[in-house]
């Protein structure tokens, strides 16, 4: 029985995300919800706003400054980390 | 619930066999590192649900070609790129500090097995 | 007929995460973690997120299983 | 020298070829990503893979030679500390905490691409310090 338990929790979460895939738009839908609100003023402004070709390079960090500024945090402290568990070299 | 309801999502259900997976692997197996491999399988899976969510058909990657005239569905959705981009390299880092803890734990029980580990504590 | 490659990339990902689960010897599961890895990147540029496969293709091919590696070597390889 | 050290000639001349190359790649990845695929995550783990073939070929201890633990302690903080003042001098030109486009010294376009580059270097930078001074601290010598 120990055996098993695993694998039925395994399909008991499958089935919940079986039934929420039924529910996405199709693969590569021009307006699914996810690309039709936010996006198109990003694409549409990039240049103008950020003065950068690369839109990815504009969002991240023009618009999501923040974002980014503690991403960097993050990894820094994640070496500081590793640097003070194991000290040794 | 068709045939081409199944083909149109073929995306979606290799991200739900990828969640299951990990999830298993994470569960059942004892090994330490093993665990580890599952949750960047889990990490793997869960990104590209969302690279695959912002694809758009016959549309180009989100780089500027022209500056005059833009057409909105000519580029892919920019927003996934950027969240999973930043979300690959604090994964690196979540990868590295929890391995440097298990090799921590090795040095202090001589084991890897988590119920051995449980046991010794 | 791009679509059939596609599917043939997308079907390889299940299979090499059953071989990373299923096998015993932790260098084999981490070596095929980095086959898993680089062809997910491949899907990604597929996609038209080449930012996301560049970044994949350095971080989980490349630093990923280097660490795995030096895990491995550090502590003990075969799993019991 | 010890018995166990592992030396070959083949991989020592194919590493001295392509290790130019790689920091050249990873410096392009950096700096041309306003323009093409790139940006300061990618560069900075591509310029800390170099280092890593360097010290996979030869010992680990002629690569801690050059990025010793005192560099890279005042190598690792160079990417937020260069976030900081650019978005603290915006709040300083009276805008926003990253409003780049209120800094004085270009027109509005061309000084947000100069600020985004910036801030790209010093992610790279500090990408790069932080996965050298997690390999050498993870392949330490003695297990």
């Amino acid at each position: 029985m120990n055996k098993l338990a695993p694998t039925f929790v395994v399909l008991v979460i499958g089935l919940i995300m079986a039934i929420a895939v039924g529910d996405m738009p199709p693969f590569g839908a021009l307006n699914s919800p996810a690309s039709s609100y936010l996006s198109p003023y990003y694409i549409k402004e990039a240049y103008d706003v950020a003065g950068v070709h690369n839109i990815v390079t504009a969002v991240l960090a023009y618009w999501r400054g923040y974002d980014t500024f503690g991403e960097v945090t993050v990894i820094f402290t994640a070496g500081i980390a590793v640097m003070a568990l194991l000290g040794r070299e | 619930m068709n045939l081409s309801f199944y083909l149109q999502h073929y995306n979606y259900w290799i991200c739900v066999s990828l969640f299951m997976i990990g999830i298993y692997t994470m569960i059942a197996k004892k090994n330490i590192i093993k665990k580890f491999m599952g949750l960047n399988i889990v990490d793997t899976s869960i990104f590209l649900f969302f690279i695959s969510m912002g694809d758009k058909r016959n549309a180009a990657a989100p780089i500027l070609h022209a500056e005059n005239e833009i057409i909105v569905n000519n580029y892919v959705n920019p927003l996934p790129s950027v969240i999973i981009l930043t979300a690959i390299v604090v994964a690196l880092g979540l990868t590295a500090t929890a391995l440097s803890f298990a090799v921590k734990i090795y040095e202090e029980y001589g084991t890897l097995n988590s119920e051995k580990i449980e046991r010794l504590w | 007929m791009i679509w059939v490659l596609d599917i043939l990339l997308l079907i390889l990902l299940p299979l090499t995460a059953i071989v990373v689960v299923r096998s015993r010897d932790l260098m084999v599961a981490a070596i095929v973690y980095s086959i898993y890895s680089f062809d997910m990147a491949i899907i990604y540029t597929q996609l038209n997120a080449p930012d996301v496969g560049l970044a994949e293709a350095a971080v989980g091919a490349g630093a990923t299983t280097i660490l795995f590696l030096i895990a491995i070597t550090k502590t003990e390889r075969m799993e019991e | 020298m010890p018995a166990d050290r592992w030396e070959d000639v083949i991989a020592q001349t194919i590493a001295r070829l392509l290790i130019p190359m790689i920091l050249l790649y990873g410096i392009y990845v950096i700096f041309h990503g306003h323009l093409s695929p790139g940006g300061g995550f990618q560069g900075g783990v591509i310029l800390a893979s170099s280092v890593i073939l360097y010290s996979l070929v030869h010992e680990l201890d002629q690569a801690t030679k050059f990025f010793k633990k005192k560099f890279r302690v005042i190598l690792e903080p160079i990417g937020p500390i260069i976030f900081a003042f650019i978005g603290l001098l915006c709040i300083f030109f009276s805008g926003n905490f990253i409003q780049y486009s209120k800094l004085p010294f270009l027109g509005d376009k061309e000084m947000a691409a100069v600020s985004i580059t910036i801030i790209e270097a010093g992610i790279g930078v500090t990408v790069m310090a932080m996965v050298i001074s997690i390999f050498f601290s993870l392949g330490g010598r003695n297990r």
